[in-house]
């Protein structure tokens, strides 16, 4: 059960010390809580701390990861298990920059300004794509050569699906 | 008089429509892309028809589509809503040809006020103020550097068919005169197939304040008084109220009456609506007429207390106006906030996707108009807007506060909107007092970002919530494998077990 | 000033005082029994404490734990909402003692009005007019008798510490009035520990009007107007409206200059409602004064544009009210229903349980005040009120069409609602044409009643739906184990192939 | 695939006859539909048929079974396959007036009129229940014996959770 859990750059441990029912002991870093808990809707959570009444929801973005919304804010979460920091000590060996375009919404491909082996600049347009009425444009972080492209224009395309690779 | 209205639009404005019909004992009918078969404005309609794929040049901009489903369902008169056909003087001239009503002006009115030059033209003919400028359409640079010394810098370059903010350029000093119509001239071709610009003073730092109109068939015309829109980020209204806080009574008077004469000098009869530019001493100029319901009429519904939509139909079918001007005047204060699919906090990127969960905001002085529900996917191919958040109070301090009450018990999630970019908005100091112009937003960008002044209590409980929701999830997961049953204790709220022991 | 209140409810009326507490900036303190941790008023509120068991008479009706729960969070007053411990004087004293500001009136204007007799000698001195009756508590049915003679049959006999029927018996004929008076006497002593009764004239047919007050600590007084409230179940109002559609100008006059002697009669201050029984030529009588916010106040507020609940806080701050009487006119129509968790086409039978999915009805002229959340389940402690709609429109005939839209988009799944009975009290001729008394639900029962008239196409499209759902949760079953997804054909609506084909 | 279908007190046939996306032709009875189904909420499906547009809740009751609400009624719908047909086929034989006494919603015993052995008479009050204020009388519908009282009083309760069962 040995738990970590980063929320913005900060990375700690995380244990449930004591649960009756709803409620709970967390320790989390140096800190320990005494909560009561409760999944009102489908990932929506009634949190009572010290009297203190929070809504908090959650919206699962893969299988460790979350993003939480409170009253006047928003983190992104990442529950970090054996498995976790397996794939992420590979991952920052491996790859240490942007490799792939994609973009965060559905939409549709307007333009694609590159070419399968071209050189682009830094700051360079790759791709644009339109999405309810607005076209958003994607360019490259740095120096680099297209190696592949995986759509064309006026394909339909989901949220993170991969548009445009790299070398 | 009218029995069936096709609605030629969808989200939450063919909603807000529906609903009036059925008050008024109207049957409603939906048309909708492929895109929209499971969209509200089709559940909530009596009959509903296919037009065409998703996109909406396929589907909800084409007229013979729209009058095949009309002519199928025997609908009596069509409501176009805002946007898509609405101010389509073609359309509204075929659905006469077909015998059909269309629930807007005539299309004189509509393409007269359409082109720009043409509706300054009527307008300095009727009396009504107008920036000054050029009152023909200019295709030469010599006679627009002409013009422009005349009417002094800075001056605005605008394309004579435009809208929407294409084809205009803001021009301050004389070296940008040349480069900047031809960039307005090269957009308005691209754009409208037409280049002709037109040159006007520009005011600096100005107010957006227009006036509803509605007017009967009979020579009636009323107005319903104004709506403040200087909120807004790229010429896109966020924030619409009214009474203006800036405004008199005594130029409230006189506006009125040039929107009047206004909607009276092309024979208006509908609802439209008559814009101005305002400079801070409450000189006004008019700017032009929508020729249409607009997305902010709510606001003035709830302070005149006339529903704008049922006089649209009402004058539709002929019938003289129930209204007088002085029947009418302003009771309290309303404010509109539109809620859009995107993401404040990242350039106000676009955000369609799956609506998890929704708490609407209710009680007392609240109107929400939407049309998104738990588990809907929000398409990509139109516009971002998913709802409109409507207070009103007897004060406009206590319209913001209610306001932000509302915004505070608004929750969607699954997507990004723009909730927390409008409860900033709520808590900047300048839209608090009312002091604002159609700069707000650049000139308050250190209230309308993103804060990152979360406690490390907020920040634990965040994570401590995301932890036990995972540990659940496997837990539950052992359990229903090892006995078949899918309870959790983590859900076992509300048993007999004391919860106020700690 | 007051800057932290704890609301001793729950349910709509806790949310509904903290929407406001929001609005003023106050904190708001929830507390909840055992069987309302995952209550929507502990997750709106900024702070929620356990006051103990599911029973109220263990939690809510707890005077020393909701006094334990103020001091832990130094709450500076509490808000009793109605029901519970709102017409509590020893509550009111318990509040004062512990220097908490009880959000009310004085427990002598509580003790006063809760006592029928003691409440009818004072609005006799206060010139107000009272139903003729005696002027004490009866305990020798020989008294009785004689009094009876001297009023004329028919006749109300009331327990004198009574309230929501209890003791109550209506005499028609002189055989009837020893049996009559026993049985009030040995129901008055069951139910209130107190077997002294009263006997007041009947009146046949009455119409049920109220008039609300707000009253300050400096001698202010002033009336919001009437609340027609005749539509009744049992002694429960179903429909409440305002104005009322009886009524003119000059009763409405005289009855609030009543209205307001009355609670001067008692040093109200706070708001309040003073119930008169008025037959059908608009002679009127005092019933009794409820000390507390009536569940109905929501029509008051939307007709005369006041927050009641932010009144009741500026009299506890000791603040003179902002409203003279003449500022104050009636603009518009409203209408309240009530929405319970019962069958209506069962007796009215509770139906408590899990609520599956809500569509609440939003848009021009509706308030919605609710508690209840999809998957949340309604316990069987408590009131089966689960909301209230309120509609406006500039009209009586309006306001019953906007009603009708609004019940027609009003879904609850999961329990039984009282939805279907009161869109038929809204088609009911007599209450359409606003002709109507207490007696409105017995003589329209041919109305009321669910009617068998569905059509073979809408009983066929019903089952075929539900052959389809349980079709394709068989298919969507064999599909996950045959190759692990769970993505079923029957769902892929949107997707590219043309739907228009049929 | 030999269903049948019963809604109200009428029992047909229900087949598919052919389906494409969301359009099915159904065969009820003697009667053909086409129609356009989604289901756009958890059990809530948008129809229309021949233009007309239907928004038609289902709330499952049992495996079974359903309430179906429309626009302006309620119905109880039985989808009837081989097992339903044998189930009801011996119910039937078996007991055909009502042997047990339950609530439809859940709520608190307040007071049990009849013991075990008891013989009650129709009409006579067996059990009270109450649920949000309001107290419920139960009462036999036949001439009968107490078999069984399976709660006592101040239990808490489900719906539809037998709580006398007579001989």
């Amino acid at each position: 059960m040995a738990y970590e859990i980063r929320i913005k750059d900060n990375q700690e441990t995380i244990e449930i010390l004591n649960k009756k029912g709803s409620l709970l002991e967390v320790a989390i870093g140096d800190r320990n809580y005494k909560l009561d808990i409760v999944e009102v809707e489908k990932g929506v959570y009634s949190v009572l701390l010290d009297g203190d009444s929070f809504n908090i929801e959650l919206i699962p973005v893969e299988n460790k990861k979350y993003t939480v919304n409170t009253l006047y804010h928003s983190f992104d979460v990442d529950i970090i298990d054996a498995e976790a920091r397996y794939m992420m000590s590979r991952k920052s060996a491996e790859d240490d920059d942007q490799s792939t375009i994609s973009t965060p919404m559905p939409g549709k491909v307007v333009r694609i300004l590159v070419e399968e082996g071209q050189k682009v600049k830094a700051g360079e347009t790759v791709i644009v794509v339109s999405a309810m009425k607005m076209e958003s444009e994607y360019k490259a972080a740095n120096d680099k050569t297209v190696k592949q492209v995986l759509v064309k224009e006026g394909d339909n395309i989901d949220g993170n699906q991969p548009l445009v690779i790299f070398e | 008089m009218i029995k069936k209205i096709l609605v030629a639009n969808r989200g939450e404005i063919a909603i807000r429509v529906m609903r009036t019909c059925r008050e008024m004992g109207i049957k409603s009918v939906a048309v909708y892309s492929e895109a929209d078969r499971s969209s509200m404005h089709v559940r909530y309609a009596d009959e509903a028809y296919c037009i065409g794929p998703a996109p909406s040049n396929e589907s909800y901009l084409v007229i013979d589509n729209i009058i095949d489903a009309a002519k199928r369902c025997h609908a009596d008169a069509i409501h176009p809503g805002y946007g898509f056909l609405s101010e389509n003087a073609g359309f509204a001239d075929r659905c006469e040809q077909e015998g059909i009503i269309f629930i807007g002006p005539s299309s004189h009115a509509i393409n007269t006020m359409g082109d720009k030059i043409t509706a300054r033209q009527k307008m300095l003919g009727a009396g009504v103020p107008v920036v000054p400028g050029t009152s023909e359409p200019i295709q030469e640079i010599d006679k627009a550097i002409k013009v422009i010394k005349e009417i002094g810098l800075p001056v605005m370059v605008k394309a004579s068919a435009g809208g929407g903010g294409k084809g205009m350029r803001l021009i301050h000093e004389e070296s940008e005169i040349e480069p900047g119509i031809k960039a307005a001239q090269s957009e308005a071709l691209a754009a409208f197939g037409n280049d002709a610009v037109y040159i006007e003073k520009y005011i600096n730092s100005p107010h957006h304040i227009e006036f509803q109109v509605l007017a009967d068939k009979h020579g009636n015309c009323i107005h319903l008084f104004e709506r403040e829109c200087s909120v807004q980020r790229r010429h896109q209204k966020v924030v619409e109220e009214t009474p203006s806080p800036i405004m008199t009574p005594e130029v409230r008077k006189e506006m009125g009456a040039h929107a009047v004469a206004a909607a009276r000098a092309v024979n208006y009869a509908s609802a439209g609506t008559i814009e101005f530019i305002v400079d801070d001493n409450l000189n006004y100029y008019f700017l032009e007429m929508n020729t249409r319901l607009q997305v902010e009429h709510p606001i003035t519904e709830r302070v005149v207390g006339v529903d704008l939509v049922k006089e649209q139909i009402n004058i539709a079918n002929n019938l003289p106006l129930r209204y007088k001007q002085e029947d009418l005047k302003q009771n309290g204060h309303a404010i509109e906030v539109r809620i859009y699919a995107e993401d404040p906090d990242n350039n106000f990127m676009p955000s369609p996707g799956k609506v998890m969960h929704i708490t609407e905001p209710l009680g007392l002085g609240v109107r929400h108009d939407g049309y998104v529900y738990e588990g809907y996917t929000i398409p990509m191919f139109y516009d971002p807007m998913i709802s409109k958040l409507i207070v009103w109070a007897p004060t406009r301090k206590e319209a913001v506060e209610r306001m932000k009450r509302a915004l505070y018990a608004y929750k969607i999630t699954g997507i990004k909107t723009s909730i927390p970019f409008l409860s900033r908005v709520m808590n900047t100091p300048a839209f608090v007092e009312g002091r604002y112009n159609t700069h707000f937003i650049q000139d308050n960008q250190q209230y309308l970002e993103p804060k990152d002044d979360a406690s490390q209590k907020i920040r634990d409980v965040a994570a401590i919530t995301a932890f036990v929701d995972y540990i659940s999830k496997i837990e539950s997961k052992t359990r229903v494998s090892s006995n078949g049953s899918s309870v959790s204790n983590w859900k076992a709220f509300g048993r007999k077990k004391s919860l106020n022991r700690l």
